[in-house]
């Protein structure tokens, strides 16, 4: 974890209450350049940043949708004051930022990028609502070591919908759902799951849509699930979001909020 | 205004931050709240958190304890509401695992946050630590300094705040700890009561060293949309720079009526916030959720001692709660 | 979330702000809280003061009182400690000066807060206006709707919180107010107890109609220049947005527990926050330090009102106390 | 009283944690042009500004020291927090303000200007460190109704002196004092008080040097003093800045911060 401040350097609208943020981070090339090994940041999809916002006292934990070398993109919704005042800052302001926190997907089992267990691996991504962006670096990741994702996104309405062009220019197959039927199929993301091919399940969204998701899937069939709870610090201290597992009880925000399919208490 | 014109490190004009709780002496009086450090390691992965004061680590109960259902917090203005409701691995578990991984990364007296649902389950968890320490003693310095007896967790049904808030049940818990150990004694106070003087003045006659001023305010916050309680336990106990007004008067209040030693706790997010408490006559003080806004929080207000020290003329910490004690 | 469609004057869809409390209707909640609103006259030359559903006057005893030495207010994060101390012209110049002024700027039932040093006075008070108002009568509605007794001024000696810790002088001042005045009568309560349920029931037991929840928290800051007090009376009444979560508990706490209509008040700034007192069961607000820090600050909350209620999906403010009362 | 956005035309610092700020005015010519009689103001020497800054809760009452048609120019120090945050806003920034507050100083009994009265008399004008502010306008009006005042100035040091020259281009004599002798006569302004003629006196600066001024004074000369208190609200609501005068209770924020020597109880 590192404390950091870093500069908004662009900032877009992308549907109904929803943000993109790009933010720079504070020596470029922090994430993959030549520093020293302490300074190099390593980041895996499903971490995410704590955020300072001027007017709230407790930081805003926002996932992490995508990253260069020197910069990190988030997206985001204005669901309170506090978001609501980020959505309005300019190119060129800065933001207090503990980065990258969580434990983030665990890909190891896609082994190394080219190898054949690659080409055939068929996992399913699954995003509802505020739970996409992270899915986009997952995907991402997954197509650079030679994997082809499926993609389910979950939406309320047409006007709640984004980065479905961006999944597509990854290469992904994406099958768009949203609740009222405005855009692609009408109903909710298990509705997409029936006749699709997958042998591993990733999944971020709301906990009824994991549930309902989890439900759905084969039993016992892999996968990871990534969570959301109310936190305090976010960075393993206060124990408030702590979540009981079959493995006992765990920090979403440390040994979180990516659970395994296999310990995850409904 | 008192300005700094000789460099920090000629010793004598260097303020001297250094206090003595208990008679055990700390280099500044800065130490983290319990429940906002954990066992440690979350915050020896930052900075050397041999520079603290101390720190209380978080409250212990005999047995593990998942602690309430979530959510456990809420955001409120200047601060925040929490009902974890003493989650911890239970003693045996703080022996065996944290208290030997806390020993590799802070080398001063810890001081012990004990709690439970009744007085034998306060002195259950004080006698293990006394006698796993003094098998430490063998070896090195005691680890823990202090037992700071929780009496006012408002987070939990038995035990916790119905102590704190009655002098008869928070002397029987002050006894009960007494008998098992020979470390100095805290009782940390609950500031949800009519007279907090009346609850400390029955823990110094029963047999406390110092007292911990103050635990979390009871508050509540509703969500608008769902129009229920944000908190799954539906109160919880209301911390952050808020309540700084309010612990700063209960440690006034306490300073005139006990001999004991008070420690201010409740808001402290700045080296001004430790002087004021320190001139309202704490001997030490306890930094809580500024460590979960900012995790170098503590590192940046004892590093801002000495400054702000020499800008109102202070020469050494000691001397503000004197001058407070004989006001 | 609910958008606005229709326009605000259809009054089929516009929402509906007015409540009832003690059986006196009103057009909105939102009142302004004692102490923080004069006799009305410094806003009614701001604004149309008949936009409120009423306020509460400043507590009148039966003697003018100067009140407290100044410095008799103090800054905090997110609030104020103030120890004005009651100053008021005494009821006799309230009946003959400030009554009769209110009348040509305010059309409305007022609150009528009273206090004294022992129950006899606050009787004394009580009956002086109950008397006077009678006489208003004869000409025109009655001018005071509610007497609003403070047993809960945390700024003087005899009187005022000392009624308010203990539930039986909480009763005796209730009782000796009730035997003076048809009126509804309402226990105004401090949070500076250990439960404040337990106030609330012996007053509704001794003929209170209503309760308003919360008085100011004691607090107390020092100023690190000279290391004293900032207050000359040293302690104060703490208010401000920062308390707003130990009203909300309190509101909800009394709301489980008595029968009698609560009014929320403490850090109340926004019209989310008079939702959020509503749902926690209060029957309407009172306004307090938010009036000092802009003067406008009831009437923007009042005008707000309509928009946040609509985006929450609230069709009548009554909804909301009625569903928490049930909850 | 108005409730105003101000916009910062300029800020400088005059010496010693002491900074001079030009406020504009929402509506240029608000102070004297031909709006309707409700929007104009008026304003007199010794009135206040209470501000709104970011970080405090309560308001920051500062004196207005100057005024032209569209601008107010205040004098503060920094004492704390939000005064400290204040000095550092830039040209363009907006103040919440509360104006004009308080009674100000009644200069009723001068007369019409240029009638014989007015060359005749011989006030003297006694500011003492964030009091020197209210007497520069109160000099300033003194000087274009045809009275010439005589201004003692008192200071801490010479690093804490403003505004003399200020003074003198308004042709008022003035005399400097500081405590320590680096700047104008060693003392305190009762030190400059000997040998001056004048038959009436305001003075603003902290209440022990206004006793002193007042002690040193003959008695019963015609005298106004400005007094400073803690204040709440600052526009009469919270009974928080109180004083005892011979003529009972006043509010500081309402029926003072002026009062007349002959009503203050010490």
């Amino acid at each position: 974890m590192k404390n950091d401040i870093m500069t908004i350097q662009s900032q877009r609208r992308l549907a109904e209450e929803t943000y993109e943020m790009v933010l720079q981070l504070p020596h470029a090339g922090a994430l993959t350049a030549a520093h020293t090994p302490a300074q190099k940041q390593h980041i895996l999809p499903g971490q995410f940043l704590n955020i300072r916002l001027d007017g709230s006292y407790l930081r805003r934990p926002i996932s992490i949708c995508e990253w260069t070398e020197d910069t990190l993109t988030i997206i985001y919704k204005t669901v309170g004051r506090g978001t609501t005042k980020m959505s309005r800052m300019q190119t060129g302001e800065k933001l207090d930022v503990l980065w990258p926190l969580g434990n983030g997907y665990d890909l190891s089992s896609f082994g190394e990028s080219g190898s054949v267990s690659q080409s055939a691996a068929q996992p399913l991504l699954i995003g509802g609502g505020a739970g996409v962006p992270p899915m986009f670096g997952l995907c991402r990741k997954l197509v650079e070591t030679g994997v082809q994702p499926k993609v389910i996104l979950g939406f309320r309405s047409a006007a709640d919908v984004f980065y479905r062009n961006e999944f597509e220019t990854l290469g992904a197959e994406v099958i768009l759902t949203t609740e009222d039927g405005s855009a692609g199929i009408k109903g909710f993301v298990t509705d997409a799951m029936d006749g699709i091919c997958y042998d591993s399940l990733f999944a971020c969204g709301p906990e009824a849509m994991l549930q309902a998701v989890d439900e759905k899937a084969p039993a016992g069939m892999p996968g990871q699930m990534s969570f959301e709870r109310r936190m305090g610090c976010g960075f393993g201290a206060c124990m408030g979001c702590s979540c009981r597992t079959k493995y006992g009880s765990k920090r979403i925000c440390v040994e979180g909020p990516v659970l395994e399919r296999s310990e995850i208490v409904w | 205004m008192v300005r700094e014109t000789a460099p920090r490190t000629v010793p004598t004009t260097a303020p001297d931050t250094a206090v003595t709780l208990c008679g055990i002496e700390m280099t500044n009086p800065v130490m983290a709240a319990s429940g906002t450090f954990g066992y440690g390691r979350e915050f020896a992965d930052l900075y050397d958190i041999d520079l603290l004061g101390s720190f209380s680590f978080k409250g212990t109960t005999p047995k593990p304890r998942f602690g309430n259902e979530t959510p456990r917090i809420a955001e409120c203005t200047e601060g925040m509401l929490n009902s974890v409701g003493l989650q911890n691995p239970g003693v045996d578990a703080v022996i065996s695992e944290e208290l030997p991984a806390l020993a590799e990364v802070f080398h001063k007296p810890v001081m012990a946050n004990v709690c439970g649902g009744c007085p034998e389950d306060y002195a259950e968890v004080t006698e293990k630590l006394e006698i796993a320490d003094a098998q430490n003693e063998a070896q090195r310095r005691p680890q823990i300094g202090w037992i700071e007896v929780n009496i006012s967790c408002p987070n939990v049904k038995s035990g916790g705040m119905v102590f704190g808030t009655d002098p008869k049940a928070a002397a029987s818990v002050i006894r009960a700890v007494r008998q098992k150990t020979k470390k100095p004694v805290i009782a940390k106070l609950s500031p949800n009561v009519t007279d907090i003087t009346e609850i400390g003045r029955a823990c110094e006659a029963a047999g406390a060293d110092g007292l911990t001023a103050i635990n979390t305010l009871l508050g509540m916050r509703i969500d608008l949309k769902s129009r229920r309680p944000v908190l799954a336990n539906t109160m919880g106990g209301f911390s952050g720079p808020a309540v700084f007004p309010v612990a700063l008067r209960a440690v006034y209040q306490l300073c005139r009526t006990v001999d004991i030693p008070v420690i201010g706790c409740g808001g402290i997010a700045s080296a001004e916030n430790v002087l004021e408490m320190m001139m309202a006559g704490a001997a030490a003080v306890q930094v809580g959720s500024a460590n979960l806004v900012d995790p170098y929080a503590c590192k940046g207000i004892i590093e801002e001692l000495p400054r702000v020290m020499k800008q109102y003329g202070i020469k050494a910490l000691q001397e503000l709660t004197a001058q407070a004690q004989v006001r």
